[in-house]
């Protein structure tokens, strides 16, 4: 099925991405830029959607939104927020800091819209109803080899996050 | 209306990388500098899911890796801030000035 | 009040996370702490590093109010005490003053009195045991109890016109006659009941989550239990066969043949198993007495105005919850000089800090379930 | 417009699929009105039957058998002050109930109820339904830390760890049904021997219904002990992710007098109750998807033919006229006092509705229209009758024992469920 008025929801979507990407840099309290983050990873699951790719969208809402997230927020619980908030959120090279992030910004823009002329006008053809297919044919056929070392990966997250967290295991 | 086009893509992705960026070099706070940390991977996410949809399913298949690593990252990160503010106290990310303690 | 005064708030232990240690305060308003205990307790997470209980929220002065009645007229304020076993309180308070007094009650008011108490300790245990389960989480057996525990309540009903506070006992004996059918009546309830334990064994006993939750929680051990003084059940589950009924007969408990059940870990589940036998053997006793109840007067002949010489007597009897005591110094006018309840729940509810330091916050419920106690004792 | 409703009932496929917009909002409608009106139906069974097994009555008083007793509830929780405690974070805790009832509405939109009745056909349909429930557990923790307060902190962690870890062992099992799926003979996955395309498995929930159709086979009965293991494994974990007993540590109210919640009250506390109900029906509807066969009716293929076909198809009538039987048989025995009139009168008609829509149920268009419905929420009404039984059985565990049996006991199950279907898969 086509997406139906795709720029309605491309603005909407990016706008909300974008927006609540500023909230998030922004709040003092870091549950609230928690609370942005989420919309700003459910709004790019929907542009995902958008792309033909529901996997991925998937996969967003249940590992990004359901889990890291939560693990944000267990984490902004344990530790105790009061003071921080009270104090100067800022560092002190925040204006060169924002100023060469606008330029390296401007020069990603311009790449793009130079690059417009290299991309191919017409989208690859990407059969949607057997996404989920495709993609588990890469990954355990093409991409077999990095999907291995992605879980030695987890696996040497799981054991250095309780090495980190825990004095004395 | 403009059809929407790759590029449209790409500019929001742009706008969230460069967002993300500002956020950690600017703030104070380990946690919302994790979470920049997540607003760039998720703005490459989108570039590469706007790429698939141009080159074929690859770019899909490397979001995939990219969510996997954030989850790694996420979990690795907040293990050293919970470590980090158990031994300081704080959560502010120039206070970190020792590198054993 | 400092409300945190043995809880050396700044020594940091090692915990996990090491997260900040939390305060909380569980009640005195609390769902599940059986009136208004308040439990200050400091938590590493869900771990119980310590604890410390603040009662006095329902203190009424009861033994300083003795000081200003006369015998007489003090009886029924000890029922409001331990008010879920009213009778056993009455029957405290009667012998020590009968003691007192040197008086024996007549044979057949002691029995009408070994009735009683033990139907009284069967609706006590009841009690307990539903709002234990309740407070683990296991709401249907509340329900079961109170249905079974009616039937005791009427019986008390019909006998002294109350069903809580019964004031069943006077000074020298019974005020009341049994009724016409009491006999029956016991005797059907004695048929009515055995079944019903069952029925809550069935739910519970082997139900693999209630195992989990109750063994090994809120273990103690029998030196720390005597070290402690906590009586009753609490005691028995750690294995020591101390039964006052036994021990030190009062009433007319040296006629009957009943058992002490122990427990051997003294964890949640052994209590538990220990109540439901001590059930059991109250059925036996009241069998027993029963059918063997003598006739004759139910009263004692004892002076109109009640003037005990001077001199002082502690007596106490095995209440459902454990040693019940009452120390009553006479000064030989016709009121008490000073009256001193030993209540079992104010003494056990000291091990509350023994048995849930180093348990997690459920299990504080579980223990503060299983120590039997009654605020109206523990702080009078 | 009869015409375009009959062409319509006459397709075969979702509204969302055919992008037929207008039919999918008034899916969304029907199933919102028909969730919250289940809901209620829920709150009032569970309160009966409760009771009951229980030795009491249960609501009585508000209309004939407290059949009323929602809607005054309802009314009462909507005119109760709405306090907001004054060190609570506003934004916050306002967000947190419509995060949770939002997660659970929006899974409704890939349930199928029959093999149109749906709003669309996601093609990762219970990829999409564990993500946005798994969602829910957003609004828990923060409820819990909004509050500010300690109970619901507590709660909020409790509940937090607790269904981030159940999600998995549950994401496992229903891997394992996903694979089932695919499993048709075929030796290796998604190449089919024949050329067709019955050997790839699939994400969409009414794939994996036509999946269980055409393999002739619930999921649950299917490689005998696994199906089994894998639906035991999610029936428990599902408990365990809606909160309810004898997993209901985050709201263990002796424990943590209401949990996450303590501090919430009239609308929006109402607003965790719905969510938490309505989560129920939707696990419970992944549940009888997964493994019990969706809307098919039972013994499909053992019992087929025209004759069963009709037998099968009076099921929803005669349920309807049971139950008016019922309120009738309740209007007998309704004492015969002035004071009852308005009940009795009250409870003839709730039986009389009944019965019409029994019969009304029987005639023929209609009766197969319904059909697949009427067993989908037949099935889905066993898990919420188990729900209410677990309630009355069993005692809380506590939360170590939790995460013990979450992480030590249902991942290696489920793992070796996972391992073992894919192996009988390939050498079936």
């Amino acid at each position: 099925m086509t997406p139906v008025a795709t720029p309605v929801f491309f603005y909407f979507l990016s706008g909300l991405a974008v927006l609540s990407g500023i909230v998030v840099i922004t709040r003092r309290n870091p549950v609230h830029s928690a609370l942005a983050l989420i919309v700003t990873l459910l709004s790019l699951a929907g542009m995902y959607l958008m792309l033909y790719a529901p996997f991925v969208a998937g996969v967003q809402i249940i590992l990004y939104a359901g889990g890291i997230m939560v693990l944000f927020l267990f984490v902004i619980m344990l530790v105790s927020i009061e003071r921080v908030e009270r104090e100067y959120q800022f560092n002190k090279q925040w204006v060169v800091g924002i100023l060469a992030t606008f330029l390296l910004g401007i020069l990603l823009v311009l790449g793009y819209s130079e690059g417009k002329r290299v991309f191919p006008a017409t989208p690859a053809a990407l059969p949607e109803n057997t996404n989920t297919q495709q993609i588990a044919t890469f990954l355990y056929g093409n991409y077999l080899l990095p999907f291995e070392i992605a879980s030695l990966l987890l696996l040497v997250a799981i054991v250095g996050a309780v090495v980190m967290a825990k004095k004395r295991i | 209306m403009v059809p929407i086009t790759t590029f449209h893509y790409l500019v929001t992705a742009a706008a969230l990388f460069v967002l993300g960026i500002i956020g950690v070099l600017t703030r104070r706070n380990v946690v919302i500098i994790l979470m920049s940390i997540e607003l760039i991977l998720n703005a490459v996410n989108l570039n590469l899911v706007a790429f698939s949809r141009l080159y074929g399913l690859h770019g899909q298949v490397f979001a995939i890796f990219v969510i996997t690593d954030a989850a790694a990252e996420a979990a690795v990160g907040l293990g050293i801030l919970i470590a980090f503010f158990r031994n300081k106290e704080t959560v502010n990310v120039d206070e970190v000035d020792l590198l054993k303690w | 009040m400092n409300p945190t005064s043995n809880l050396d708030l700044d020594t940091r232990q090692e915990t996990f996370l090491d997260a900040n240690e939390l305060i909380i305060n569980m009640g005195p308003q609390h769902p599940a702490t059986h009136g208004v205990l308040r439990v200050i307790l400091k938590l590493d997470g869900e771990k119980v590093l310590g604890t410390e209980c603040v009662i006095g929220y329902l203190h009424r002065g009861v033994e300083k109010i003795a000081e200003n009645r006369t015998y007489t007229m003090f009886n029924p304020y000890v029922d409001r005490m331990d008010y879920v076993a009213a009778v056993s309180n009455g029957l405290g308070y009667c012998e020590a003053v009968e003691k007192l007094l040197n008086v024996e009650a007549p044979p057949r008011a002691k029995y009408i009195r070994v009735i009683l108490t033990e139907l009284n300790r069967l609706a006590s245990h009841q009690l307990w045991l539903g709002t234990h389960a309740l407070d683990i989480g296991a709401m249907t057996p509340l329900f079961y109890t109170f249905r079974d525990r009616e039937e005791i309540l009427k019986i008390f009903e019909k006998y002294c016109g109350a069903r809580l506070t019964t004031h069943a006992f006077r000074i020298g004996g019974c005020l009341y006659e049994t009724y016409d059918g009491f006999e029956a009546d016991v005797k059907k309830f004695l048929a009515f009941v055995p079944p019903k334990i069952d029925e809550y064994e069935e739910l519970l006993t082997t139900n693999r989550i209630w195992l989990e939750r109750t063994k090994n929680v809120g273990n103690i051990s029998a030196k720390d239990a005597i070290a402690l003084g906590v009586t009753g059940p609490v005691l028995r589950a750690s294995g020591v066969k101390w039964d006052l009924r036994k021990a030190q007969p009062y009433a007319a408990y040296s006629d009957f043949d009943f058992e002490i059940p122990t427990g051997q870990n003294g964890d949640t589940y052994d209590r538990y198993l220990v109540r439901l036998a001590e059930m059991r053997q109250s059925l036996r006793i009241i069998d027993q007495a029963v059918n063997k109840i003598p006739e004759g007067p139910i009263m004692a002949k004892i002076p109109k105005v009640i003037k005990p010489a001077v001199g002082e007597i502690y007596h106490s009897i095995e209440a459902p919850k454990g040693e019940l005591g009452y120390f009553i110094v006479s000064d030989g006018s016709t009121q008490p000089y000073r009256v001193r309840v030993r209540p079992p729940s104010f003494v056990n509810l000291q091990a509350l800090d023994l048995m849930v330091r180093g348990q997690l916050v459920a299990d504080v419920i579980a223990v503060i379930g299983t120590l039997d106690i009654v605020l109206g004792e523990v702080d009078r | 417009m009869l015409d375009y409703i009959t062409s319509y009932l006459n397709s075969s496929t979702t509204p969302g699929q055919a992008g037929n917009y207008f039919w999918a909002t008034v899916y969304i409608l029907i199933i919102f009105a028909g969730v919250s009106i289940a809901v209620m139906a829920m709150n009032w069974i569970e309160r009966k039957a409760l009771a009951h097994f229980q030795i009491r009555l249960g609501p009585m008083r508000v209309g004939p058998h407290g059949l009323l007793q929602p809607i005054a509830d309802a009314i009462k929780l909507l005119t109760k002050e709405d306090i907001i405690p004054d060190g609570a974070d506003k934004l916050v805790f306002w967000i947190a109930p419509l995060i949770i009832l939002c997660a659970a509405f929006t899974t409704y939109i890939v349930i199928p109820f029959g093999p149109t009745h749906a709003v669309t056909d996601l093609n990762i349909g219970i990829l999409f339904m564990l993500g946005v429930s798994s969602l829910g557990v957003l609004g828990v923790v923060m409820a819990g830390w909004a509050s500010n307060s300690h109970y619901p902190l507590i709660g909020g962690l409790r509940s937090s760890a607790q269904m981030v870890s159940y999600e998995v062992a549950m994401g496992l099992a229903v891997v394992a049904a996903i694979l089932m799926s695919s499993l048709h003979g075929m030796g290796f996955y998604g190449v089919a021997s024949n050329g067709s395309a019955t050997g790839v498995g699939t994400l969409s929930m009414i794939g994996i219904v036509q999946a269980q159709n055409e393999q002739q086979t619930w999921f649950l009965f299917k490689f005998f002990p696994l199906g089994f293991l894998a639906f035991g494994i999610f029936a428990i974990a599902m408990v365990a992710e809606t909160n309810r007993a004898p997993f209901d540590l985050p709201e263990a109210e002796s424990e943590l007098t209401a949990g996450f919640h303590t501090e919430y009250s009239g609308l929006r506390w109402s607003l965790f109750m719905l969510g938490e109900y309505a989560a129920m029906i939707a696990v419970s509807s992944i549940a009888v998807t997964l493994w019990m066969g969706g809307w098919m009716r039972p013994f499909p293929h053992w019992l087929a033919g025209d004759t069963w076909d009709l037998v099968f198809s009076l099921f929803p009538g005669i349920t309807f006229l049971v139950l008016a039987a019922f309120a009738f048989l309740g209007v007998i025995r309704m004492p015969k006092h002035p004071l009852f009139k308005i009940q009795t009168i009250g409870l003839a008609g709730f039986g009389a509705v009944l019965g019409l829509i029994g019969l009304v149920l029987l005639l023929p268009p209609v009766r197969y229209r319904i059909l697949d419905i009427y067993w989908f929420s037949a099935k889905v009404a066993i898990f919420m009758y188990l729900y209410i039984w677990y309630r009355a059985t069993f005692p809380r565990y506590r939360f170590d024992q939790l995460m013990k049996l979450g992480w030590k006991v249902m991942l290696p199950l489920a793992l070796g469920v996972l391992i073992l279907t894919a192996i009988l898969g390939v050498v079936l």
